[in-house]
């Protein structure tokens, strides 16, 4: 018995269904597998951005006034402008699973290329951030200054001590806490960044295999891969909606 | 020759009361472990497939009565534990009056202690037996815990922050103190000898200036006299009537409720007066400007502490009106 | 691997010879060899740890500290840790055992993710390889707690290579948790209702729930360890404005689950092999299957027990212990109905039920002596000290470890068709009791005379017990050295395994031959019979339906 | 059997989406403005967290599909933001109640 008719008989359902994996039975069970298995790395990202949450929190909880003097640099300009972008992006993605669903792959691919054209904006408006705040020394590493700060929030300073209203800190300090505001700036963004661009990645291959489907004109192609990526950029998008107000507003300073 | 120790000494009033739970806990351990241990063997013996004698049934496939008990045994034996030993912590941790302080300064691999008195003794502690001792411990640079057996307590020594405990020795004699709070290479050698004494032979031995060791014979509060005129120029603007800077008379201030500008009030313990000497403008007082320069670099954790007995030492004086 | 010889004439197609190339090896897709080469790993693994161990136990022997310099031991201790923690004991059962023989408890072909399967195996090799390189290029000295600021500010040493190493076994543990997640909601055979699935099941359900709860937080919290290295940030180091403390809450909120994840499988193993080897149902099974969550979610609300003595107050303290002893009832509950499963059972003392009963001994005391520590009061005492150490290797190597050699003597003929000496195994089994007693137990009394932890010299009075502890590790290492000659003795040499050597139920016993076909079923089985149903012999846990080509069963739907 | 042509699948019409960004962008504009008025501290972080997760809860809803698929959805969905709520008050219930020492003789 050769190893090929060791494999199983091919059940007349899957020929329909090419895209159903081996170890499955029913469409509706991968399908619902995806779903679930989705869901579950989505439980373990929210855990992962949790815990820089969490070391925030109780950081804005000690270090009130300089974290408000801090975030005072932050455009918040830039900030609504992202926001809007990715809500915007969320609401493409959603309709280009739709079209999937619908197996209109030329709809698809088009809100597709739409939703990298807005993730596309948000990374240019964080690349002029960063930028920005580069040129003004606030990268949290060895050339760390917290002269734009100072300067930015008009506060006063007199013999090495940085006056903050309520109460004095000395400078040294004052550069270190702000400098922790920004350290944990730039890890929460700078890892959601990681995500968009991861995003635009596949969101990139997937509009590739919609133009494919679009040109062979495939009956019925797989729509859980547009479905999965949907549900990972609905969650990117989600995590912007608790950083923006988080950083850049902090609640009503 | 080889007198195999098996039980740490007893040496403090805590330590009793702690040993007392922990040998219940380990009977009550050893009772059930063995029920287990020497049970599943006994019915894996009994019930061998090979004894066809033994009747067996199988019927019973659960029991609600037996699941019950072992459930509920173990609960009310464990919440027992838990409420006898969470008085005994509260006793470690919990502040109490009157205590004999003693500050403790953890650096990498050595301890160095600080009687109220200024004597001064590294890797060696020298304590009166019977009276309350309240240990105030801070690191200077990395996580230590200050542990000594024979009293059965333990605190971790954290950098930034004081962390206190108290007990209270009983029998006079030489004990192990260690480092248990994994630090760098030399952890292993960061340990040290608690010497309980009687009280008078104490005192005898404090009055001396602490025989060896202190090489000041001033006492706490002198040395902090000295910082708060000398380099802490503290009297420049504090109970100096012709200041030109409004500042907090210190009298009468230690342990008193103090107002503070934002509106709530703090009890002025040690950590206040540290953080308002280290970071005045945290926590200004109500009616006065946040004007201080702070000392943080400027004094060392040493004279920090000399500072706070020294304004210990005037919280019984009544502050003059009006500063 | 050694072709295996023609059983009926004709050579059966199984998962090993179906493909023998080493590329068939490296890419497969296949639940079960990944598992094989899950298992190879983590012995390499186990191998490295338990030299680091002798190290330990070598310097240990003599008070003065004479053998290794206090950093090279520092270094030992920490590899010894993150060795043995990360690399070998979180994935043991459920990578190895898990990924072998949960898809064919459960009536399916494969885990739900193959792809996603082997890409974990990639994590865990390439991060046990950074490991190994950062143990090459010198070592780390923190502990494999890494306590800030010491592992942030003061230590030397490849301690951000180590961290990315431990980050990948991270992402790895929880790509297997996300599979068995999905696997076992989605992809049991029809009939296999919650009620009838085996308590490993179980067990790996909740383990596979702290792994993707958990591991992301210690991941992050590593990571931002890394990062304060490199770019001088100070988020935990005080003199920077950071806290130490909230390290400790983001470490331990993982870490302390994470010792349920090595403990849960092992447990699920127990309760397959005490109701097989006493020939009857686990008594009060759905106590069981229930403890096996209550231990994963309780674990979630207890880690401030590693903190007493640091400084967190009193009464976050007093809800921590308080929590810690709700979480001791469950471990209690399996116990005594391990103990029922026996009474009045058939007990057949073959090799995995000694390797069980050895489990249930040494894991009674680990719990027990955990009631210590979970106490407010004594725990003042004996945190930090030896008592520590004996009570997480009771429960690690008492528990898991046995845990792990009784799933591995009582599946290793399913998985190479091949029978081991007994007699070999339960000698084995026997001189690692005897063993593991000498060596940690002499490490309780340590512990409550105040010997602290990681000390490379200790006082000259300790002497006496040190050296027993350390001539005890040396049975213990033959006790394991044993397994390691029989089982590969067995591979070329032994027995040929019948269909179901231990006359066990459950779907990969009765419905699977010896060495499984690489989809394990011809068709989907439908399950009749719920799981341990010695009472009924004569009818099967499931049958095969009559081949109707489109067949469609659809997973459990639970919804 | 449902043949693979014609599943049921969760697409909605496209007004359910397009009213959704609406909801989504008037909780934007909620949000800007709360950040500019002046208040408390506490205040301002219970106004900003409810609009933020009021919004994450519609993305997850009804972009996300979770109101029309399984229970098992709902229970992953919030399983993740349960726990990090465990987190978030174990560890604020150790720094909030560090500085309440248990009177004398407790």
């Amino acid at each position: 018995m050769s190893v090929r008719e060791a494999e199983l008989p091919l059940a007349e359902h899957r020929r329909e269904v090419p895209h159903l994996g081996e170890q499955y039975e029913t469409i509706e069970q991968q399908n619902d597998a995806y779903t679930i298995g989705m869901w579950a790395f989505i439980v373990q990202e929210v855990l992962f951005f949790g815990g820089l949450f969490a070391g925030y929190a109780v950081y804005r909880f000690k270090y009130l006034y300089e974290f408000v003097a801090a975030h005072h640099t932050l455009s918040i300009f830039f900030g609504t402008l992202n926001t809007f972008v990715l809500l915007v992006s969320s609401y493409t993605m959603a309709r280009a699973v739709r079209a999937a669903m619908q197996q209109k792959h030329d709809k698809q691919l088009k809100y597709l290329l739409w939703t990298i054209f807005f993730a596309s904006i948000f990374m240019v408006n964080k690349y002029f951030e960063y930028s920005e705040k580069y040129h003004a020394h606030l990268i949290p590493s060895y050339s760390y200054s917290a002269e734009k700060v100072i300067h930015y929030n008009h506060l006063k300073v007199e013999n090495g001590m940085v006056d903050l209203g309520a109460r004095k800190v000395t400078l040294e300090e004052f550069t270190g806490r702000t400098k922790l505001f920004f350290s944990f700036y730039f890890i929460m963004t700078g890892l959601h960044g990681l995500h968009v661009l991861a995003g635009i990645i596949v969101l990139a291959i997937l509009a590739v295999r919609a133009y494919m489907d679009w040109v062979r004109k495939v009956p019925h192609a797989d729509y859980m891969p547009v479905e999965m990526v949907g549900l990972y950029w609905h969650f990117v998008d989600i995590v912007w909606i608790f950083l923006f107000p988080l950083l850049y507003l902090m609640g009503g300073q | 020759m080889w007198s195999i120790p098996f039980v740490p000494p007893t040496a403090s009033k805590e330590g009793e009361t702690i040993s007392a739970l922990y040998w219940t806990i380990s009977w009550l351990a050893v009772f059930f472990g063995s029920i287990v241990l020497f049970g599943a063997i006994y019915l894996a013996v009994k019930y061998r497939a090979s004894n066809e004698a033994a009747r067996r049934s199988d019927a019973v496939e659960t029991d609600m009565k037996l699941e019950l008990t072992w459930t509920l045994l173990p609960l009310v034996l464990a919440l027992a534990i838990f409420a006898w030993s969470a008085k005994l912590y509260a006793g470690i941790y919990a502040p109490r009056e009157g205590a004999y302080e003693v500050f403790v300064i953890g650096k990498q691999w050595m301890w160095h202690c600080q009687h109220p008195n200024g004597v001064r003794e590294n890797n060696e502690l020298h304590l009166p037996a019977g009276r309350l001792i309240k240990v105030n411990a801070i690191s200077q640079d990395v996580i230590h815990a200050f542990s000594i057996p024979a009293f059965r307590v333990k605190r971790d020594v954290v950098p930034g922050r004081y962390n206190t405990m108290f007990f209270t020795p009983t029998k006079p004699g030489k004990y192990h103190l260690f480092c248990t709070e994994y630090c760098g290479t030399k952890h292993s050698e960061m340990i040290g000898w608690v010497y309980v004494m009687p009280p008078e032979e104490f005192e005898k031995w404090l009055a001396g200036g602490g025989a060896a060791a202190a090489p000041t014979a001033m006492s706490l509060e002198e040395q902090g006299k000295q910082v708060f005129e000398g380099v802490g120029a503290c009297n420049t603007c504090h109970m100096n009537p012709n200041s030109a800077v409004k500042a907090p008379d210190l009298r009468g201030l230690f342990g008193k409720k103090v107002k503070l500008a934002d509106g709530s009030t703090v009890v002025a313990d040690e950590a206040y007066i540290r953080e308002s000497i280290l970071n005045p403008a945290a926590k200004v007082v109500a009616g006065y400007q946040a004007a201080m320069p702070s000392y943080q670099g400027v004094l060392s954790e040493e004279q920090v502490i000399q500072l706070i007995a020294y304004i210990k030492s005037l919280a019984n004086q009544k502050p003059a009106g009006g500063q | 691997m050694a072709t295996i010889t023609a059983q009926t004439g004709t050579e059966r197609v199984n998962y090993l010879n179906v493909r023998t190339t080493v590329a068939s090896w490296l890419l497969t897709l296949d639940h079960k060899r990944i598992g094989i080469l899950y298992l190879l790993g983590i012995t390499f693994f186990f191998l490295l740890g338990s030299i680091a161990a002798a190290f330990i136990r070598l310097e240990l022997s003599t008070p003065k500290g004479d053998l290794l310099s206090s950093d090279t031991y520092n270094k030992m201790f920490t590899l010894h840790g993150v060795i043995m923690i990360f690399l070998f004991l979180i994935p043991s059962i459920p990578a190895s055992f898990g990924n072998f023989v949960l898809p064919m408890m459960i009536g399916a072909r494969d885990v739900a993710f193959p792809r996603l399967n082997l890409l974990s195996w990639y994590f865990f090799m390439i991060g046990g390889l950074l490991a190994v390189i950062a143990t090459v290029k010198g070592g780390i000295d923190t502990g494999w707690t890494f306590y800030t600021p010491y592992s942030s500010a003061f230590a030397k040493g490849e301690v951000s290579l180590a961290i990315i190493g431990v980050f990948l076994v991270g992402f790895s543990s929880i790509f297997t948790g996300i599979n068995f997640l999905v696997t076992i909601h989605k992809m049991r055979a029809p009939g296999m209702t919650w009620f009838r699935l085996p308590l490993f099941v179980w067990a790996m359900y909740a383990t596979s729930l702290i792994q993707v709860l958990g591991t992301p937080v210690v991941a992050i919290t590593l990571l931002l360890v890394a990062v304060e290295r490199s770019f001088g940030i100070g988020i935990f180091d005080p003199n920077r404005g950071g806290d130490p403390i909230l390290f400790q809450h983001l470490f331990w909120f993982y870490s302390h689950p994470a010792v349920y994840i090595m403990i849960l499988p092992a447990m699920g193993v127990i309760s397959e092999v005490i109701a097989t080897f006493s020939r009857r149902r686990v008594f009060g099974y759905h106590f069981v299957a229930f403890s096996s969550l209550a231990i994963a979610i309780i674990g979630f609300l207890v880690w401030g027990h590693h903190m007493f003595t640091t400084g967190q107050s009193i009464y976050a303290g007093i809800v921590f212990s308080f929590l810690t002893f709700l979480v001791a009832i469950p471990s209690a509950i399996k116990t005594f109905n391990w103990m029922a499963t026996i009474w009045k059972g058939r007990v057949h003392w073959d090799a995995p039920m000694v390797y069980a009963l050895g489990f249930l001994g040494l894991f009674v005391i680990g719990g027990l002596t955990g009631l210590h520590l979970a106490s407010l009061a004594t725990n003042v005492h004996l945190t930090d000290t030896y008592f520590v150490v004996a009570h997480f290797h009771y429960v690690m190597v008492g528990g898991a470890i046995m845990g792990y050699l009784a799933a591995l003597h009582y599946w290793w003929p399913k998985m190479t068709g091949k029978m081991y000496p007994q007699s070999w195994a339960k000698l084995a089994a026997l001189l690692v009791f005897v063993g593991f007693n000498l060596t940690f137990f002499p490490q309780f009394i340590l512990g409550y005379m105040g010997m602290p932890r990681r000390y490379h010299s200790y006082p000259e009075e300790w002497w006496a017990l040190n050296l027993l502890s350390s001539a005890g590790s040396s049975v213990l290492a033959v006790g394991y050295l044993l397994p390691a000659i029989y089982l590969t003795w067995s591979l070329k040499y032994g027995r040929i395994a019948e269909k179901n050597p231990w006359g066990a139920r459950g779907l990969e016993w009765e419905l699977v031959d010896t060495l499984p076909h690489p989809h394990n079923f011809e068709r989907v089985p439908i399950v009749t019979r719920p799981a341990y149903d010695y009472a009924h012999p004569e009818e099967p846990t499931a049958i095969f339906p009559a081949p109707r080509p489109a067949y469609v069963g659809g997973g459990g739907k639970d919804g | 059997m449902a043949t693979p042509h014609e599943e049921h699948t969760h697409a909605q019409r496209v007004s359910f989406y397009a009213k959704t960004l609406w909801v989504l962008m008037v909780l934007l504009v909620l949000t800007v403005a709360a950040g500019f008025v002046k208040m408390p501290d506490w205040l301002g972080i219970a106004v900003a967290l409810t609009i933020a997760v009021s919004k994450a809860t519609i993305v997850i809803l009804n972009f996300m599909h979770v109101r029309f698929s399984s229970k098992l959805a709902w229970l992953f969905a919030g399983a993740g933001f349960f726990w990090l709520i465990i987190m978030f008050a174990f560890a604020f219930a150790d720094y909030a109640s560090r500085h309440w020492e248990p009177e004398q003789g407790w």
